[in-house]
């Protein structure tokens, strides 16, 4: 299940939905992702961020998490999915994003949850505008998050 | 009538998220629609001179610069995506 | 933290202890091992679990489980990390391992969590034994945990 | 005086779970410590004729077959280990 939501959510509720599904689960994942305070600390002129700002394509933003979504169900065996993305204003410390996975097997679970949050870094319509108290301005898409796509291209599981 | 959207820094610089537009005789492909934009909007142009990268959405799937538009394409420009 | 224990826990009170420790936490991994009904599926003569006994070796335990979370500090920049594992008498869907991660970076988080497991699941003295209603027998390892550590040897992060 | 430990399956076939051991005098390495206890206990034959794989821990520690004890070592004898 997909949600794209300004609330909160609480990782223990997403958890207990995924321990409760249908099938033999063995392993469940976690991600979460947090609002960081320093977006690029190595950058020395880097101030703390103030606010946090997040933009999203309504409609295509749900599409492209669905086919991520269902690419991860044909390439893994899962019992269940789970990605909130949370849009509007946040502050540091504030959790932003959630994938869960459950799986019969660890390792299914965990590239299940990698691959996802691999896709919707950089293929799903979202974006993040910072505030520090120098003004503001829009996160660039980090390189890194760019090639960490190409990693899937030749590694089909099953 | 094509319907443009325009999101993030692209939204801030044209100062509009969305608009309306006939397609143009002259409009086959999307890079036909950027041309076309920078000619009738000042505001369009330093966006594609621009070394940053502009990402084009029909119908809400991200396609190339060389995509034949159809009359009534939901058509949206933007920034490289930083979700996560 | 390494806790071995007969207590159940909350993976909610873990991760927000994870999510609290200081530094510019970007990322948080949570992994939640269950205890499955069938331990190999694929054997058509397989019957289902109804206890598992877990045994370990007191003392060594939590030495080769603090190395396990020493070498994974060393080799990923982690702001905290969380082991429990569970001994004694448990039944199909009860939790028995968490391993939580918190970094700056997702991969770190991703990466140390899952070096964790692998290790965790052939170098840690752990048995398991299983009751079905045909008996009872002591789980054997499988291959694909003995060799799963090895993809970590030759992948030094930094 | 060796200490010396037995878990799971192991502990099981030889139901018992600790013994002490004067080191003999014919002991240097683990491999002859296991030639000992068989030779001393028929219970232990079995357990290492068997295809099935025993580790040993030296002061909970893995060790080879042909590591050297000392007096006092700490000795465990285990089959293959199944965490998670």
């Amino acid at each position: 299940m997909i949600s794209i939501q300004t609330d909160d959510f609480d990782l223990a509720v997403e958890y207990r939905h995924l321990r409760e599904l249908a099938g033999d689960t063995g392993a469940i994942v976690t991600f979460t992702g947090l609002v960081r305070e320093f977006h690029e600390p190595e950058d020395p002129a880097a101030r703390p961020v103030t606010a946090l700002q997040l933009e999203h394509y309504p409609g295509m933003t749900e599409k492209s998490l669905q086919s991520i979504v269902d690419e991860a169900n044909s390439r893994w065996r899962l019992s269940g999915v789970r990605v909130i993305h949370r849009v509007g204003a946040m502050q540091p410390g504030d959790q932003i994003v959630m994938v869960g996975t459950a799986s019969a097997h660890r390792q299914d679970a965990f590239e299940s949850a990698e691959y996802i949050m691999d896709f919707l870094k950089s293929r799903a319509p979202f974006w993040k505008k910072q505030l520090t108290d120098a003004g503001s301005d829009w996160i660039e898409s980090r390189d890194a998050d760019n090639v960490a796509t190409t990693r899937w291209q030749n590694s089909s599981k099953n | 009538m094509l319907s443009i959207h325009y999101f993030a820094s692209i939204r801030e610089a044209l100062d509009k998220d969305h608009e309306q537009l006939e397609l143009p005789e002259s409009v086959a492909s999307v890079a036909d629609l950027m041309r076309h934009l920078s000619t009738i909007n000042p505001l369009f142009k330093p966006i594609l001179d621009a070394d940053r990268k502009v990402l084009v959405a029909v119908n809400q799937t991200v396609v190339d610069k060389d995509y034949r538009l159809s009359e009534d394409d939901e058509v949206a420009f933007f920034p490289p995506m930083t979700g996560g």
